[in-house]
């Protein structure tokens, strides 16, 4: 099968997984207690009023009616309109998502930058002190709640030492003239980066610890495998067998863990968007189920399950690129 | 010894391996030859440490095992000599090769080695000329270009259809026995001198194993290759080997010919693999497994490392540790090899040929008392339980 | 997010919960507790406002050249049309960009605005004719005509905004002339004034695009124009250079930006990286006193937090009951503990800055409550025959103060002997629906928060009342409907209400909170203070009561030499 | 095909002697017995189990002066023996709940901090006190309960019907295997912390559902755990040979498949115990967990954010806390997975 075909399997797939997400939401969206009429007009709204108020959301038919009309909306990229917000539940969104994604992207970066070379090191030198201190970095890493690591990195950072902001972030693409003290793309680079900093670190480390232990016991399985030796007894240097024969392999199981952390890493951005007050996703959403914006609660979380798909789906296609036998199996 | 020196010697050996456990003494003081072109066999059942030898020679047994003493030459340069220093601590001489020599003096170039899965040798992620290339631009002084041509050539030299096509293909997309001939291929491309085959066919079917074995054999003759052919399999030993070192335990416990170790064997041990093998003038009934499992290296028994499991095994086996020594004349009273010849004098004749002398580890061939001592209940006798039988099945025919 | 983090946005349904229900009462309202909207989480304090900048007229400097201004405010505004917005981040910038026909003195007095003097008021206070100025130019030029305030009072009530019920009143307005506008009202009311506070739009601006004037576009007649904005963000204005009223704003620029973290608002304070930070917590106090060039400036908002039985049925229902209640444990240092010095104690529903302005008896007042004595306690519910097995419920909204109130009540009755008391901290949503139902399963007591526009109606009808709008709508005491005394209170407090008389609703207003008090509908509690801190090279800048700030008035004019 | 028996018998060199001990053991490496005498032999293990059974018995500790007391306080019986609410806590220091009239956010035991300039705490509160004068190290104390029986409950929960779910999926296959794991992959498309929100909002935010909800959520990490294992063992000649017996499916789920799981669950939960705990602490940063005044570490960490800048150690203590138990579990799944299986890592 190709490559293209596998693509659009893999993405026909996701579609189930969507709808599912949409109705999960919706329908815990629909058991929560309180009712959004009430919420827009206080406690005793004028019967006229409220009857208008649901005909105008539409929420005087039927459940099951409803999710259905929200799909076909949703299709047509209509999300509905925040309660909260009084604007497009779309528009909120675009708005939000990039800094979320910035965010992610940054965390992600860091982490597989740190952790592919930690990981190998690691599982090269097994049981030598290097090893030992990555293993402890990467077991008090994946135990250390992220916010609190953002908390005490704002603790030292922002309020002790004073040298980096604990708020905000800024997107590298943003308009000069908008960034404080910007002159230039350059100070905006380094404005955003400044602010990215912390952020960073805090949600990254978790998936750092993780990546790292994941590429240490790959990186170990794929050193034992007859290859790598077969690889030696024909005098390839250990450089070249780390680079080229071991390293493609080992990272297969990295790439897998990549796709699944995303969910915990959307997790951790709404702990992280909350400790540092970054405007994105993570916060929107928690905004909506505080105030029980319905639209908004449902869009955001349809959005993190478009995200987590495009996520798989990217690390899939890119499992399948690094290794030949995931499309070849599939075509059988 | 042979007069003119060999293409590979090893001199008492020893691999050891430092666990939690205790230190396994995988290779415990192993010596013999390879002579140019010839093909010997390591054998032995699991766990008797003849992969490890074998990987002791290109040095590439790893964490936590060391090559702890003995000396490997080949070509007249030093792979290894442990030597002991002042204080008594182990360490390299400096006749040895360093690191980089071995990678890029020996290994590949000179000698290759086949493992024993093709299923696992091949790397998943990269086409199989590919890889077959890449050896050979490592080991021979070519461009890419002809290495590419010398890989398709090898290919199709080793029994695989449509080289130009396969080239690009990827292991998975080629059966176990394909594979198998792709990592000859591989071997024989990069033109060693000596080829380490480390139960190269043991994954196979008998039938592709067949195949494989007549192909190794035509290669042999036209490349001259040597062979040192690890396999637990008497009947691959029988097909192609020249002559057979028969490990137990660490110890290599009998070396001669291949003919004479067939017809004529001094150690019961050899003698209950032999028993062992299905053969078409037996019915499955007569098969014999060699009763028992065999010990821990950790712990080896004492005396002959045998007489746990030896049908032979009399009191002074536990006591007296064999000498690995032409069988002695005289001494042999319950042998079964009486063909009449002497054993020393045939050492010698072997010798004067240039053929391996017949040498054998058992007190039964030397004067320390067998005769008198009394016979010991082996643990294992007559258990069916264990041994190679069940061994074979496990390897060779699922 | 913290609980804290959760009240503050809940604040925001809870201001409109509150502002729907408080109906007729004000047209313009203020920023009452600012900081009721952050704070440290006092969510509910409904603050309501829609101030606008009061500039009048002369003023102090008028010179140029006053630097930007950067100001943390707890959380972003979401919207600038005066006519819908109903939260107090919002309320704060939209006070600099429109302009009401009156707005607020220092304190809660009233003073003329886009109106050149005290209004006309005939027909027993039914009939308001304003004098407005014909200088007054909106930032794209145009005028600010009698007929733009007339729409900007008719169109919460004709597009049913969440501010519609503010303007119930309001029963016509007529355009007399160029300058004059007459209001009508379908019956009298008496906090009508602060209704005149409300900020007025320009109608043709607003009627082209009202998605784009609340959002991206808002035109006002205030010192600043709008630059330019992203929810969550920033909000910018500049100085409007043509305004019409002296004087203009020194300030060439204000930069707001939400900072919710009040530890990160410090910090920013500390560093420069804002020059004025909203809302204080009161462990913080100390660190900001510790910046060497920086001070607090704060007042008493518009609030108002308590202590409330449930007087329809339990236990509570007995005064002498409640009177226990009081006896088991002190609101005065529960409030010292728990609430200073981010707010102070109170003693009555009024705030200091409407109880000064009336000249109410607060001293009085003040002597009513009972320290704790367990003995008095013990023996006045043994003489109201309450069962020492009753299971008391108090329910608290997600605040940790009034929680804290709740658990001082709590543990203050497990000493007289009960061995049941639950405090139940709901949610808002929970808790809204629970504290106004009167029954006795869903609550004996509960504690809450309450603002409102500056007159003491706002601290009394809703809590107190029996009308249909009131009981078990904003009123979950019952008290009004209870006894005798309390029916007579309720009367005494809807007549103050419809009284344009000041002198006869002041009279009514401390009869019938001196009989509430002694009967102990409500324990009132404390009061929370809007805080800013202040660089010192920050000048001008001063904290209001009812409008969180004041940036230009005919008192100050805030500038900045950095 | 030959591949998987000869790596028992006859793999590489080192693999090959490592394991020439376990040559001798059961085949099947299950039962607690054999888990348990592995783990002695770990040290890593060990030093998880010691950080859990120390944990552990904070816990019960705390269970039983704070939900035992105070349920048994309610009969008459028991609270005239002076059984109440943290009578334990009272009798041996203070309150974890009750202000004690203490100055509030004192510093740590000869430590200082800004409101305290100059003053440093007493051992009084050795680790100073919170926003309302609590003892921090009481609470800390008490905090443990939540943590514990959370991770535990959410994970037992997760780990049970992730096995029904994961069992049943693998057993069947076809229709009923694609519907249930497209149902898991769904609920593992929402991110966690957004279900588990979302799932409190809606049936009620307390720490029973928070419980309920981390263990829905997590029931896709152990359904694909099982559902692999039971497509390994489904194969398996003596599940075969059962079924052609006419054992009921069930019964062959039950003797066969789960018992062959049982290592990598056990590997799984030990490991999801710790994951649970930090999205727990997460859940109660945010709100959404045990409500005041319960002491739980995230609503510590929650409430200390006010005052990171006068007295950050109150910030730190909580931290501190989650990060050892979590560590805990981490190094006993660890440690079982070395011992249960040998071929990963070590």
């Amino acid at each position: 099968m190709g490559r293209a075909q596998y693509t659009i399997r893999r993405i026909l797939q996701a579609v189930p997984v969507l709808l599912g997400v949409a109705a999960i939401t919706y329908f815990l969206m629909e058991a929560m207690p309180g009712d959004p009429v009430s919420i827009m007009l206080g406690p005793s709204p004028s019967a006229a009023q409220a009857e208008a108020i649901r005909a105008k959301y539409g929420l005087n038919r039927p459940v099951w009616v409803r999710f259905l009309n929200y799909l076909i909306d949703a299709v047509r990229l209509d999300l509905g309109q925040s309660i909260y917000y009084k604007v497009p539940v779309t528009r909120k969104i675009a708005e939000r998502l990039p800094v979320t994604l910035l965010l992610l992207a940054s965390s992600f970066t860091f982490a597989i930058l740190t952790a592919v070379p930690l990981g190998i090191i690691s599982a090269k030198r097994r049981n030598k002190p290097t090893d030992h201190v990555s293993r402890v970095v990467a077991l008090l890493g994946v135990s250390t709640p992220s916010f609190w690591i953002g908390l005490m990195l704002i603790i030292v950072f922002a309020y002790r030492l004073d040298v980096l902001p604990a708020t905000n972030l800024i997107l590298p693409w943003a308009p000069v003239g908008s960034v404080d003290g910007a002159d230039s793309r350059v100070d905006v680079l380094a404005a955003a980066g400044r602010h990215l900093l912390l952020p960073t670190l805090s949600l990254g480390t978790l998936q750092m610890a993780a990546l790292t232990r994941i590429e240490r016991s790959s990186m170990l399985e794929v050193l034992g495998q007859e290859y790598v030796k077969l690889a030696r007894a024909y005098g390839v240097s250990e450089f070249t067998i780390l680079r080229k024969h071991a390293f493609r392999n080992a990272q297969l199981p990295l790439i897998t863990l990549l796709g699944l952390q995303l969910t915990s890493a959307i997790g951790g951005a709404v702990l992280t968007e909350t400790v540092f007050s970054i405007n994105g996703m993570g916060r929107l959403i928690i905004t909506a189920i505080n105030n029980q914006d319905f639209a908004l609660v449902t869009g955001t979380t349809l959005v993190f399950g478009f995200v987590f798909v495009v996520g798989v789906i990217v690390t899939d296609l890119s499992y399948a690129y690094v290794d030949p036998r995931v499309t070849f199996e599939e075509a059988e | 010894m042979s007069q003119s020196e060999p293409l590979l010697r090893v001199e008492n050996l020893k691999t050891q391996f430092f666990t939690e456990e205790g230190t396994v003494r995988a290779v415990d003081g192993v010596s013999f030859e390879v002579g140019e072109g010839e093909l010997v066999g390591l054998v032995g059942e699991s766990g008797a440490g003849k992969s490890v030898a074998a990987q002791s020679i290109m040095r590439l047994v790893e964490e936590p095992g060391r090559i702890v003493d003995g000396t490997v030459t080949y070509k007249g340069r030093t792979l290894v000599d442990i030597e002991r220093g002042p204080d008594g601590d182990l360490r390299e001489s400096e006749a040895m090769l360093s690191r980089r020599e071995m990678r890029t003096d020996i290994r590949g170039t000179e000698i290759a080695i086949i493992f024993q899965d093709p299923m696992e040798s091949l790397n998943p992620v990269f086409t199989v000329g590919g890889q077959v290339r890449e050896f050979i631009e490592l080991n021979r002084d070519v461009s890419g270009a002809e290495a590419e041509e010398i890989a398709i050539d090898m290919l199709r030299e080793v029994g695989i259809p449509e080289p130009v096509k396969r080239y690009d293909e990827y292991p998975h997309q080629f059966s176990g026995g394909m594979r198998q001939r792709v990592l000859i291929a591989m071997a024989l491309a990069c033109e060693p001198s000596l080829i380490i085959a480390d139960e190269p066919t043991t994954a196979l079917d008998v039938t592709v194993e067949g195949q494989i074995l007549d192909l190794v054999d035509d290669l042999q003759e036209k490349y001259d290759t040597a062979f040192v052919w690890v396999t637990h399999d008497m009947g691959v030993v029988a097909e192609i080997c020249d002559s057979v070192n028969v490990m137990y335990l660490g110890e290599v416990i009998e070396q001669a010919d291949v003919d004479d170790l067939f017809h004529d064997t001094k150690h019961p041990y050899t003698r209950a693999l032999l028993r062992s093998i299905p053969r078409p003038d037996r019915t499955v009934e007569s098969l014999d497994p060699i009763g028992g499992v065999m010990p821990e290296a950790i712990n080896p028994p004492s005396g002959c490392r045998f007489h746990t499991r030896c049908p032979d095994a009399r009191e002074v086996c536990r006591e007296v540790h064999p000498t690995h020594a032409p069988p002695e004349e005289g001494a042999d009273a319950a042998g079964a090899g009486n063909d009449g010849a002497r054993p020393a004098d045939a050492a010698r004749a072997a010798e004067a040929d240039g053929r391996q002398p017949h040498l054998v580890s058992c007190v039964k061939y030397e004067s320390v008392g067998y005769e008198h001592s009394e016979s010991l209940e082996a643990e294992a006798t007559g258990a069916f339980a264990g041994g190679l039988a069940e061994m074979r099945g496990g390897e060779r025919d699922e | 997010m913290t609980d804290d983090d959760i009240e503050r946005v809940l604040d925001r349904i809870d201001r409109r919960t509150f502002l729907a229900g408080a109906g007729a009462a004000g047209v313009t309202t203020v920023a009452g507790c600012a900081g009721g909207g952050g704070g440290e989480g006092e969510g509910d304090t409904p603050a309501d406002e829609t101030g606008e900048g009061t500039e009048d007229t002369e003023t102090t400097g008028s010179d140029t050249g006053g630097g930007t201004l950067n100001l943390a405010q707890v959380k972003s505004p979401l919207e600038f049309d005066p006519i819908v917005l109903n939260d107090v981040p919002s309320d704060q910038v939209a006070s600099l960009l429109f302009e009401g026909l009156y707005t607020y003195d220092e304190g809660t007095g009233i003073v003329p605005e886009l109106a050149t003097g005290e209004p006309e008021v005939s027909d027993d206070g039914l009939q308001y004719v304003v004098e407005m100025t014909g200088d007054a130019t909106f930032h794209n030029g145009d005028p600010v005509t009698p007929e733009d305030v007339k729409y900007s009072f008719e169109a919460p009530v004709d597009e049913e905004t969440d501010n519609a019920s503010t303007f119930n009143m309001i029963d016509s307005i007529t355009v007399v002339d160029d300058t004059t506008v007459q209001f009508d009202l379908a019956y009298p009311f008496g906090a009508f004034m602060t209704s005149l506070t409300a900020g007025i739009v320009p109608k043709s601006v607003r009627e082209e695009d009202k998605e784009a004037f609340n959002t991206s576009q808002p035109v006002g007649s205030g010192p600043f124009e709008f630059d330019d904005w992203q929810e969550g963000d920033f909000v910018d204005l500049v100085r409007y250079d043509d305004y019409w009223g002296e004087p203009t704003a020194n300030l060439e620029a204000i930069h707001f930006e939400p900072v919710e973290e009040a530890t990160t608002r410090v910090t920013t304070l500390r560093n420069g990286e804002n020059d004025v930070i909203e809302e204080i917590p009161p462990k913080l106090y100390s660190t900001v006193r510790g910046i060497e060039d920086a001070s607090i400036d704060e007042v008493p908002g518009i609030g108002y937090f308590y202590l409330s039985f449930n007087c329809n049925e339990g236990p509570t229902a007995d005064p002498q009951v409640r009177e226990a209640v009081d006896y088991c444990f002190s609101m005065d240092s529960a409030v010292e503990n728990y609430v200073e010095p981010t707010g102070v104690r109170q003693y009555s529903p009024f705030p200091a800055s409407i109880a000064e302005e009336w000249e109410f008896p607060v001293d009085q007042w003040a002597e009513i409550p009972h320290d704790k004595n367990i003995d008095e306690a013990t023996a006045l519910f043994e003489e109201a025959g309450v069962s020492m097995d009753y299971s008391w419920r108090i329910i608290v909204p997600p605040d940790d103060k009034r929680e804290q109130i709740g658990i001082s009540v709590s543990n203050g009755l497990k000493e007289a002997g009960f061995d049941d008391v639950t405090v139940q901290r709901l949610d808002w949503g929970a808790f809204l629906d629970q504290y106004v139902s009167g029954d006795e399963a869903d609550y004996n007591m509960y504690t809450l928060g309450w603002s409102g526009v500056p007159d003491p109606d706002s601290f009394t009808y809703y809590m107190f009342g029996r009308t249909d709008d009131t009981l078990g709508v904003t009123n979950g005491s019952y008290y009004g409907a209870n006894s005798d005394a309390g029916v007579e209170a309720a009367e005494q407090i809807v007549a103050a209400r419809e009284s344009a008389d000041r002198e006869e609703r002041k009279q009514l207003y401390t009869e019938a909170v001196t009989t509430i008090l002694e009967d102990r509908a409500h324990l009132p509690a404390y009061n929370l203070k809007n805080s800013f801190g202040v660089k010192e090279y920050v000048n001008d800048f001063t904290s209001h009561p009812v409008e969180s700030f004041q940036m230009v008035t005919d008192r100050n004019n805030v500038s900045v030499d950095k | 095909m030959a591949t998987t028996p000869d790596i028992e018998n006859e793999p590489s060199p080192d693999r090959e002697f490592n394991e020439e001990p376990a040559a001798e053991q059961p085949k099947a490496r299950v039962g607690w017995q054999y888990t348990l005498s592995q783990v002695r032999r770990d040290p890593t293990a060990m030093s998880g189990l010691v950080v859990i059974g120390v944990a552990t018995l904070v816990a019960v500790v705390s269970f039983v002066d704070g939900v035992l007391f105070a349920y048994l306080a309610g009969f008459g019986a028991f609270a005239s023996l002076g059984v109440e609410q943290y009578a334990i806590a009272e009798a041996l220091w203070v309150s974890p709940i009750a202000e004690t009239g203490a100055p509030i956010l004192r510093p740590p035991a000869f430590l200082t901090n800004e409101l305290y300039p100059g003053e440093p705490g007493t051992l009084a509160h050795p680790l100073g006190t919170d926003h309302r004068g609590r003892d921090l190290l009481v609470r800390l104390f008490y905090g443990t309960r939540i943590a514990i029986t959370v991770g535990i409950v959410s994970t037992g929960l997760a780990m049970v019907l992730g096995m029904v779910v994961g069992s049943v999926a693998g057993y069947y296959g076809g229709l009923v295997d694609d519907a249930l794991m497209r149902g898991a992959e769904t609920l593992y498309a929402i991110p966690f912390l957004v279900l588990v929100i979302v799932f409190m909002v809606a049936f009620g935010r307390n720490l029973t559902f928070a419980m309920i909800g981390v263990g829905v959520a997590t029931i896709p990490t152990f359904a694909r755990l099982i559902r692999s294992r039971v497509l390994s063992v489904r194969e398996e000649e003596y599940v075969d040979a059962a079924r052609a017996a006419g054992v009921r499916d069930r019964n062959i789920i039950m003797r066969h498949v789960i018992p062959n799981s049982f290592a990598p669950v056990l590997v799984q939960a030990t490991l999801q115990v710790g994951v649970s705990i930090l999205i727990v602490a997460g859940l109660s940063f945010l709100g959404y967990g045990a409500q005041p005044p319960t002491p739980s570490w995230g609503q510590m960490l929650s409430n200390s954010r006010d005052y990171m800048l006068p007295n950050p150690w109150f910030s730190i203590w909580p931290g501190l806390a989650i990060l050892a138990t979590v560590v805990g579990f981490n190094l006993l799944g660890d440690g079982l997975r070395d011992a249960l299986d040998p071929r990963i890592n070590n």
